[in-house]
Parts: C-alpha cells; structure tokens; sequence
C-alpha cells in the first residue's frame, strides 16, 4: 500500500521561520518527497496551536493521511500534543513522526541557507521513517495499591501518612532503630523557631499507630525487581535482640545496661548510649536494640543484665535478621542526605581544635533534650563562649568540594547566631559569602539577626587556627576572613566556631539508585524526572522520589515533596491500571537461534529462555525499550518496536540523500 | 543407530566440476561440505555448490508435472505432460519449422540425458538450438 | 604422524562402548576426507581413520546432536574445534554434558599450517599427541604493521576478490544462526560482483565474529579467493582480551564480554573519552 | 569547499536532550550533523554504523548517557563494550577510525555537546570525502 503522508512545517512564529525558509521547504517537500507518497506539505504559523493542530485532523479525515510528520520543536515537547492530534482524527498515534527543526536546526544554526538545507534532511530523514512506522497499542498493566516508603525522616512521614491517610496501605522502612531522621535531632526550626520534636513528634506517634502504616524500622532494602504497579521488594529487618509482642519499652533495659557508648549518629558524638538502646525518648517504635556491635554479651559471652532485670522477657539473644519479600505498585524513596565532613577541610581543623563544632554537634548542644541540657559550652562542658564565629558554606559553593549551594546552610546559620546570642549573649561573627533568604519568612528573620547585633563579615574564611599572632588572641580560635566589603583581610579571635555544614549525598546512593533503577546527577543526587514540571517523578515509572535525596531542601520544601509524591502516587493508584511502554522489543520465535546474547545483554532481565523452544522471550511488562538487546542480536531476530532497523536506517537514508543531492549541486 | 557420512560427488551445476561431499544424517541429506584436497576445487565452492543440497527436499521443488488448466495448474501423470508437450511441439515444428524451439539442458541432468536431449533436438525437432547451462 | 594416527585409533577403541558414535575423519574415494561418524558397530571403519585435513567438526556435530539430542557422542577435536565447541555450548548450541572430548595434539606442521596461536586442547580429559606451543603468526604482524592507507589498499585489493559464496559463513562453526545478516539487503547489498567498498559483508562478519571467533581459520581455508580474513578477527580477538580480559573458547562460564556491564578498569582500557 | 555529511545518533534521554539544550542556549555548531534519534546508545548495532558509512557518510557519531546516568540503567555499558571494537575494525579495515566517534553527553551539557559537534565536524573536514577515500 502507498502510504499517504502529510508534511507540516512550524513557523513557530519567527523562531523557525526566522532561519528556515519554510516557505521553500514547504514546496520542496511537497515536490521532492512526492514520490515517498506525500500528499500535502503545509507551513503553518504555529502548529502546536488547536488551530494547527486542527488542521493535521482535518487532513487526516479529509485527505485519508495515513502518516504525519511534523517539523517544528523537539519530540520531548510536543510530541504527545500531535500524537494526541493524530489519534483525535483517528490515526494510530505511532504514525506520527517528529522533526526538530528549532532546537537542532533553526537555533544552532546561523547561515540561513544551510539551516533550510538542513530542515529539508531531517524532514527527508522523518519521511524516509514514518514510512516504515506501524501501529502501536499500549499494554495496560493492574497497579498494586500497596506502597513503600523508603526513608522515615519527616519527608517519608509526611508521606506515608498522606497515603495511610487516604486508605492505602504503606510499608515505611527506615534503617536506623527509630523514625524522625536528622529532624528529630534539631533543636529549633527557622525562621520560626518552633522546637523541633513539639512539631515533628506527634507525626511520628502518627506513623507508629495508623492501622494503614507497617513501620519496619532497623530494616533495609536488599532487592527490588519487578515494575509500576508490581515491584516485588525484599527487606532485610535486622534482629533487634528484642521481642517486639512483649516488649512494653519500659525502659529498665537501658537503664540496667552497664556497658556506655558513645552516641556517634543520634547525639553526633557529643552524647552516649547504652548498647541496649532508643535513640532519643520519644523514639517510634519504642522498641530499644541491642547494639550487637557493642552488647557486652555478643563480645564477651556473658552479662544478660537486660534480660535478667526485663519485666516481661522480650529480650532475645537468638533472635535472627529477617528476610522479608513484600510487593507493592509504587515506591517513594526519601533517602534524606549526609552531612558534610569537615575533617575534608584540615584548614578548618575540625577533629583538631576542639571547639570547632558541626551544625550538627551544635544542634544537639542548644537541644534542652541534648547532651549539656540546652546548654551552650565549650567542649569543657563548663565554660560558656563569650564569642562565637559560624561558618557558612563549609564545603559547599567549593570548587573543591560541592559546587552546588547546599540552601538550608544560610537559614541555619542564621538561626544558629540567634539561639547563641539568646543563650549566651556572645559577640557573633557570621562569615558568609552572600545571604540567601529566599523563602517566606526568612528575609524577615535576617533582619532580625542584623537587629540583634551579629556581626555579618562577607567573606569565606580561609583558616581557623590556635596558633596566636597576639595577646588578645592567646587561648582562642582565630578565624582568618577577609572581608570583601571593606577589602581586608581580618583575624577575628573567637571562643568557639560552628561549621554551617552543606548537605551531601548519601554514601550509598549509587548502590540506591541502581537497586531502584534510576539515576544520580554526577554530583551524586537522585535525578527527578524533570526539574520544573515533575520534581518528585523519576525516569522509572512507579519510582517516586522527595526531600533531601534529591538536592538539598529545607524541612517546608522536604514536606511538601513528602506530599507531592504521596499525590502522584495516589493519583496513580486511583486509575487502578497503568499504560506501560508500547515500544518494547520482540522476538521472532521462527528466525531467533537461541544464543542468549539478548539475554545477557538485557539491563533489566526483561528477557528469559525458554530452554523448551530454545528461544529468547521478552517479557513485556519489564521491557523498558532500551533496544540493547537489538544492538546485540547478531541475526536481529528480536526488533524493537518504534524503532526498527528499517525504520532507523530509512530514517539515516533519507537525510544522507538529501545531504548528498545538495552536495552534487553544489559542485555542478 | 546414528549414521552420518560424506557422499563425495561433483557439482552440478557448472562445467567447473568442484566436489563436494553430501552431508547425510541417518539417510537424509543434510547439507554441504567441501572437499579438502581435491584437485579441482581443494575445499573451496561458490554459493552455488554451497546449495546444491537445497532443492533436494525443498518443499517447492516439484514432484509431478503441472498442466496449466483454466489459468491454473493442476498436478497431472507423466503420460498426459508427456502427449501434452509432443503434440505441442510437433505442432509448432509443423507450423513455424524446427528452428522456432529452442532447448536448454541443465547441468542437473546425467550426461546421458544430455547426450539425448541433443539428440532428441538435432535428430527428433532438427535443429542446433540447444544449449546448455554449463557452457562456461 | 603413524604414532599419532595408532594411538588415536586406540583411543577411540576405548571411548566407543560409552558413546553411540565418534565423529572424527575419515579417508573416502581418491583419498578425499571427510567427517565421519564412526560407530561402535563398525569398529573395523576405523581402519579408514585419517588425522588430516582438519574439518569443520563442531558444526557437524550440532547437526547430529540436534537429530539425537540425548545421545552420548565423542569427538576427535583439535584445540580450535574444541575452542569451537565451547563456544558452542555457551551461546546454547550444544549440549556440553553428552559430549565426550578426545583432544588431539597439533603438529608443529599443522601449528604453522593454521598460524596458530593454541594448538592444543584445554578441556579434553583424554588426549591424543603431545601439546606444543603456538607458533608465530607473520601474516597478522606484517598486516597489522601497515599504515591506514595500506591497510585499506590491501584489504580493498583482497575483497574485489570475494565472489560472495558465503563458504566462510557457512563453513564457520560459530555462524550457528537460522537467518543471517549478511542475507539481508538492509545491510549487505545484492546483485554487485565485485562488492562494493567498504565491504560491509566481511565488516559485519568481522564484527559478528567478536569474542567468537575460535581461529580455526576453516573460512580461509574454503575461501575461492584466498582472502585471509581471519587476521581481522583474530586482531580483535587480541584487542577484546586486552580491553575486557576475554579468551574466546578458554573457559565454560564466560560470557562474552561485550554483552554485559562494564566491569572495574575496563572503561578506561576502551579508549573512550572520560 | 567539501562539506562533510555526518549522521549523529543519539539516545533521546541524554544526548538528544542535550542537543535540545544547546538549541535552547542557541549554542551555533555547523549543520552537517543530522541527528537521528534512538532510545539508547545501545540500541547502535555495529551493521547501523557501518551502513551509514555505507551510504557515504564522512563521519558518524553515537552519543549517550555518562557511565553511571543511562537513563536504562546500563545499556550504554555495552556501547562502552561494542563500538571500540567496531572502531578497532574500522582501523584494521584502513577506514580512520576517527570517522566514529562515541562520547557522552548529558541532558544539561547543551555546551559541551555544540564543542562536540564542532570539533568532529572540524575533524572531519580535515579528512577526504569518505567515498572518495573508499573508491
């Protein structure tokens, strides 16, 4: 059958046309191409608008088009709005072909001459493939309307409860012993100053008693196969020691424990721990662990005093880790993030000089719930700062370290120079390299701080050093700044400097992202589908991703993620199946020789063998349509739908054969 | 028992004369290999010897004669294909004399099939029309 | 070559009451050979048993094994059949377990005959002749030390040659498919003798012949036109084990690298831009 | 003066949307690169390279994701795997393998993938006309 193609050619108002003569290409098309079965070349002002987009439905219905190509912007634009114009006039939507003319032609090119050339090879290359189209049907898929929440900082909380809220099941995995994350160690909360645990508390006591919710914490993710709506997700839930039906969390165990650890997550070192433990009171679940690592029976043999002083008998040296395999229809994960080590700055001499403190050692130092009781002390645990130096940006905004601006840092800072100045009354040098105060509230706090009287130097310090140039400087720290508005380099002797720490990656969240099949940007961020229009989306459907694992946010912007992606999920769950890739690969049973190669080559094990037949399968509800296995097959017995051999290489004749008449020409 | 062996034999189809051995597999003939050491082709064949096994059990191959019946053909005996073709080619030899028929031998044939062929065409129609695919 | 010939003879005496049959060569009319399987029954054909010319047996042995998927077979293999043959039974053409190997030794002679870098089996428990290093390969070297400009003469000279049997396809053990890409006018075109260059058919059979090729230059060997394309792939091979550690043949459980993730420094042996 | 023709595959997550950056940047690079689209850098079999040199393309490129970022996890690993061995045969065959390149560019390096494309193009002008050198 010849086919019946319709060519139209955007203006998009001068954005093409200003560099293409589409015009010419238009008529060139519409004469050249003919004998490739065009019937109608179009140029049209904006063929994204209903009036162009009518005008492609009104060709289909009227001139029975059997193809469509459209030359304008890039397929990642507008492709769904004509396949959706195509499929309204009653066209298969995968006969419809793309041409990008704007960002890979009009806009890179400066010649206009040899823009239009290039507009004619790629619409010669779009016809030579649209040919060679067929139709597709998508394949509809049942959604599991469990969920996974991996994360329980406030942005998985928040998202679990929105989704337990709303009916669904949720399993919320978190792999330290409690839930809260890096919330709950926080003393205060900008730019209000709401304390910490009295906001986040009645969330978590939330989580730990919703019917809807299976808190698994002390838990972690070990395998996720499967895809939107059917992940199969295996968790290891390591043995606390402790048995959860008879555990009351009384509390007697810690308090009977002999053996003192110190508390290097919870209390960032400042504090210590039991090895039988909860991290902090209000702990959710209130079930303790045995640090096994540190429990005087696991390393000598005996002790028991927890078990021998236990009201009810829930402790359980023989407990095992278990190993469970859940399925749900979609994850979110809500990682959070790494504190950034300044021990990677020696010139800063964390770990050295002793009263140089992380943001977060000093959020568990003004916390009334912390070590010293709320109290601001040097690390003598008596005396009090008189002066008090905070560093913004400590590896962050640092060609060395993190370029990004790690966003919480200034705020933090800020806040950290009012609770020392309410508590202390000390002299406060805040040395950063610009304010950032973006958000609601927090140029008003700023301006509260200047009212305050902190010194703001704008400089990033160079050094913090004990080694003392003068009297007044003897027995301090002092921070070697130059300030930047007054062009001098300044040594300002203080008591005690607090390192505003940025935001990192997790460790692991390379391991994360390939468990979870998505991907980190390359300073180590998981990658959301798009930065504007679908932050919480990830290119794998049915992965979901929110808070600080995604770039660094405050707690109101974490929350709202937490929230965000509850919705889409929800929203998913609610068309209770799901359209899943329509271009998926396929094997021919008749010429396929049963090498495997497809087999091994797969990134998602999509394909199996059926040793029976001796021939490759693909399974398509895992196939993701990469085509590596294409590339691979050496007879080419499997095919990728969409995007065919003979579609691809149709595709490459048609722009050589342009590239090459336009050469001949030329020499001629 | 598995019975598999070589039948070493010439090629059929050019006056080159290559050998090849036909590969059998249990009294089914397999495919082809060439023959290593042989001093017309010493191992090497060209895509056709490469197939000479193919039409030996192709499924398009033909095992009756056709006569083209109402624009169709229809299977037919030895007997009637046989009277069909004289009656034609006589009347054709009577109408527009011998030199109109043309015969062309193949290569697939035996020697003595040929040998009658030219004779049937120089003694029988009497013409020196005839030819063959093997005249290199 | 008598020792070798009585010894493998012997050998085979023994293998045969396990097996239903041992395909190896055998002397036919003129003194043509060719592969054969000899069965226990008609032990007294052995007499007829030859050493050479190698042959394409691991081919011949799928043809059988798939007729007789469960019968026990031997075969008399050199290294590169035995090459052939595990590679073979990794991309799932043969069934390892019903095969019983007896390796056989090359000569020097037949070393140098098939410029062969492993003329020697690994697998085989029962062997024939004593192993010998490889031998030196002078027309790989003096190819791979020309410029690109006469490697292009001479590989332009050598392909104008080709008369597109397709005899090295076909006779190559490890070009196992059902359908073949050479076949395809996608990609090789029809119908232009000499081919036209670049010769996309020797370049896709290069290609295909990545991490596959088992050097047994059998399609050499049954080329018309004498064009020694198995220095191409075996330059490749050479490049593949450098880049991605991988010996085509040597070993069982080794999948054939270009199929799977890139492992610890093999990026950075790719040449590829960082 | 001879204008190359050069093919640029590539994979529509990564390198298609950095082309698309470069535009949006109205980044200039010469326009004999016309850029086929593919999902993957994996989806490239070595038969597609070599019929486009085939249809006398003077260069050919084939972008994709970094090593880490494939949007299809790893299907760039085995264009890590497959095109320097077609590039060895390109070499052995006496094409310069340079007439190939594979290189990696993100959605957001619209920058890096204009210099890409300028060099190449560059490069490739520098050479004979493919089909000339074939001939």
């Amino acid at each position: 059958m010849t086919e019946k193609i319709g060519v139209y050619i955007c203006h998009c108002g001068s954005n093409i046309a200003g560099t293409v003569d589409v015009e010419d290409v238009s008529k060139w098309a519409a004469e050249e191409l003919q004998h490739q079965g065009v019937v109608i070349a179009r140029d049209y002002k904006f063929m994204c608008s209903s009036l162009g987009q009518e005008l492609i439905e009104k060709d289909i219905k009227e001139m029975g088009l059997t193809r469509v190509v459209v030359a304008s912007c890039s397929p990642h634009l507008h492709e769904p709005t004509f396949r959706n114009a195509c499929a309204r006039a009653g066209l298969n939507p995968y006969l419809f072909e793309m041409s990008n003319i704007r960002e890979q032609d009009s806009w890179v090119t400066t010649d206009k001459v040899e823009a239009t050339k290039k507009a004619k090879a790629l619409i010669a290359a779009a016809v030579g493939r649209v040919i060679h189209q067929q139709p597709l049907n998508s394949l509809f898929v049942p959604i599991d309307p469990n969920v996974l929440v991996v994360g329980g900082g406030i942005t998985g909380i928040q998202a679990a409860l929105e989704i337990a809220n709303s009916g669904q099941k949720v399993y919320l995995v978190e792999r330290e012993p409690s839930i809260g994350g890096h919330m709950a160690q926080f003393d205060k909360t900008f730019p209000t100053l709401d304390c910490s645990a009295c906001i986040l508390t009645p969330k978590m006591f939330d989580v730990g008693n919703h019917k809807n919710i299976t808190l698994l914490t002390w838990s972690e993710v070990e395998k996720v196969e499967g895809y939107i709506g059917n992940f199969t997700v295996t968790i290891r839930k390591r043995a606390r020691f402790i048995d959860q039906s008879l555990c009351t969390g009384c509390g007697v165990c810690w308090e009977k424990c002999p053996k003192k650890v110190v508390d290097d997550v919870f209390e960032a070192g400042l504090g210590k721990r039991k090895a039988v433990y909860t991290p902090f009171p209000q702990a959710v679940p209130k079930y303790p662990v045995i640090d096994h690592e540190n429990c005087t029976f696991f390393l000598k043999g005996t002790c028991k005093a927890c078990q021998k002083f236990c009201p009810t008998g829930a402790i359980n040296f023989e407990q095992q880790d278990e190993i469970l395999t859940i399925k749900v229809g979609n994850i979110i994960l809500a990682t959070g993030f790494d504190l950034f080590d300044p021990r990677r700055i020696p010139q800063y001499g964390y770990g050295r000089l002793a009263n140089v403190y992380t943001s977060l050692e000093f959020e568990r130092l003004s916390n009334a719930a912390g070590p010293t009781g709320g109290k601001i002390v040097l690390r003598d645990g008596v005396t009090v700062p008189k002066s008090v130096a905070i560093a913004h940006c400590v590896g962050s905004r640092d060609q060395n370290y993190n370029k990004y601006c790690s966003a919480i840092c200034c705020m933090q800072s800020l806040k950290f120079a009012h609770l020392v100045h309410e508590k202390t009354g000390a002299e406060i040098y805040n040395c950063y390299i610009d304010i950032r105060t973006p958000a609601k509230g927090y140029e008003e706090f700023y301006q509260r701080l200047l009212a305050e009287g902190t010194h703001f130097i704008r400089g990033k310090i160079a050094e913090i050093t004990n080694a003392a140039r003068t009297p007044e400087e003897e027995g301090k720290l002092v921070v070697q700044v130059e300030d930047t508005l007054i062009g001098k380099q300044r040594r300002v002797p203080v008591d005690m400097v607090i390192l505003s720490c940025g935001l990192e990656p997790r460790s692991d969240h390379k391991e994360l992202a390939r468990m979870f099949g998505i991907s980190c940007s390359s300073d180590g961020w998981l990658i959301e589908r798009h930065p504007k229009l679908d932050p919480v989306a990830t290119m794998t459907d049915g992965v979901f991703i929110a808070g600080a694992c995604q770039g660094p946010k405050d707690i109101p912007a974490s929350v709202a993620q937490g929230a965000a992606a509850a919705a889409r999920v929800l929203s998913i769950i609610g068309q209770g199946e799901i359209e899943i890739e329509a271009a998926t690969a396929i094997v021919d049973e008749v010429t396929c020789v049963g090498c495997t190669q497809c087999v091994s080559s797969c990134p998602y094990q999509a394909i199996e063998f059926n040793t029976e037949k001796g021939k490759a399968h693909v399974i398509e509800a895992l196939c993701k349509g990469c085509g590596t296995c294409v590339g691979t097959c050496l007879p080419k017995s499997i095919s990728l739908k969409h995007f065919t051999d003979d579609q691809i290489v149709s595709e490459m004749i048609g722009a050589m054969q342009v590239m090459k008449s336009f050469q001949i020409e030329e020499v001629a | 028992m598995i019975e598999y062996k070589n039948v070493l034999t010439t090629c059929p189809y050019c006056g080159t004369g290559c050998a090849l051995h036909l590969q059998v597999l249990d009294g089914a003939l397999v495919g082809v290999l060439p023959a290593k050491g042989h001093p017309i082709s010493n191992g090497g064949l060209c895509i056709k010897g490469w197939n000479a096994h193919a039409f030996v059990n192709h499924k398009d191959r033909l095992r009756t004669p056709l006569i083209r019946k109402n624009g169709k053909f229809v299977e037919a005996t030895w007997e009637e294909a046989l009277s069909l073709v004289a009656e034609k080619l006589g009347a054709i030899k009577t109408e527009s004399g011998p030199d109109s028929i043309g015969i062309l031998t193949s290569a697939k044939c035996t020697n003595e099939e040929n040998y009658l062929l030219q004779k049937f065409a120089r003694a029988v129609i009497g013409t020196n029309n005839i030819d063959h695919c093997a005249r290199l | 070559m008598t020792d070798r010939l009585s010894s493998l003879h012997e050998t085979i005496k023994q293998v045969m009451p396990q097996v239903e049959g041992v395909l190896a060569i055998k002397r036919g009319p003129g003194g043509i050979a060719a592969p054969y399987l000899f069965s226990p029954e008609r032990q007294e054909e052995l007499d007829l048993l030859v050493l050479w010319p190698k042959e394409p047996v691991p081919d011949t042995l799928k043809i059988i094994q798939h007729a007789h998927t469960d019968s026990k077979l031997a075969i008399v293999c050199r290294g590169c059949e035995e090459r052939g043959i595990v590679e073979m039974f990794k991309h799932y053409q043969l069934k390892w377990d019903n095969i019983t190997l007896i390796g056989l030794q090359c000569t020097q002679e037949e070393a140098e005959f098939c410029r062969c870098a492993k003329p020697y089996t690994v697998h085989a428990t029962t062997t024939v002749g004593e192993p010998i290093p490889g031998v030196p390969d002078p027309l790989t070297d003096k190819i791979a030390a020309m410029s690109l400009e006469e490697k292009r003469a001479f590989w332009k000279a050598e392909f104008e040659h080709c008369i597109k049997c397709y005899g090295c396809r076909n006779i190559c053990p490890q070009c196992f498919c059902n359908i073949c890409t050479l076949e395809d006018e996608k990609w090789v075109e029809t119908g232009r003798l000499p081919m036209p260059s670049p010769s996309m058919y020797h370049m896709i059979r290069a290609m295909h012949m990545t991490a596959k090729c088992v050097a047994c230059r059998e399609c050499e060997e049954t080329c018309p036109a004498g064009i020694p394309m198995a220095v191409q792939f075996r330059l490749i091979a050479h490049d593949v084990q450098e880049m991605f550690s991988y010996e085509t043949g040597a070993k069982l459980d080794q999948k054939p690298p270009q199929l799977l993730v890139l492992e610890e420094g093999e990026y950075q042996r790719t040449g590829l831009p960082n | 003066m001879y204008e190359p023709s050069i093919i640029g595959f590539l994979c529509n997550w990564c390198s298609y949307r950095g082309a698309d950056s470069a535009g949006m940047a109205r980044l200039k690079y010469p326009p004999n690169i016309k850029i086929i689209r593919v999902p993957c850098s994996g989806r490239i079999s070595p038969e597609l390279v070599l019929r486009t040199f085939r249809e006398g393309a003077d260069g050919v490129m084939v972008l994709g994701c970094h090593i880490g970022d494939c949007h299809y996890s790893t299907g760039n690993h085995r264009t890590a795997k497959r095109m320097p061995v077609l590039k060895k045969l390109l070499e052995y065959t006496g094409i310069d393998p340079e007439r190939l390149v594979i290189n990696w560019v993100s959605a957001a390096e619209g920058e890096k993938f204009s210099i890409v494309i300028k060099d190449f193009t560059e490069k490739i002008r520098a050479l004979p006309p493919f089909v000339e050198t074939m001939r």
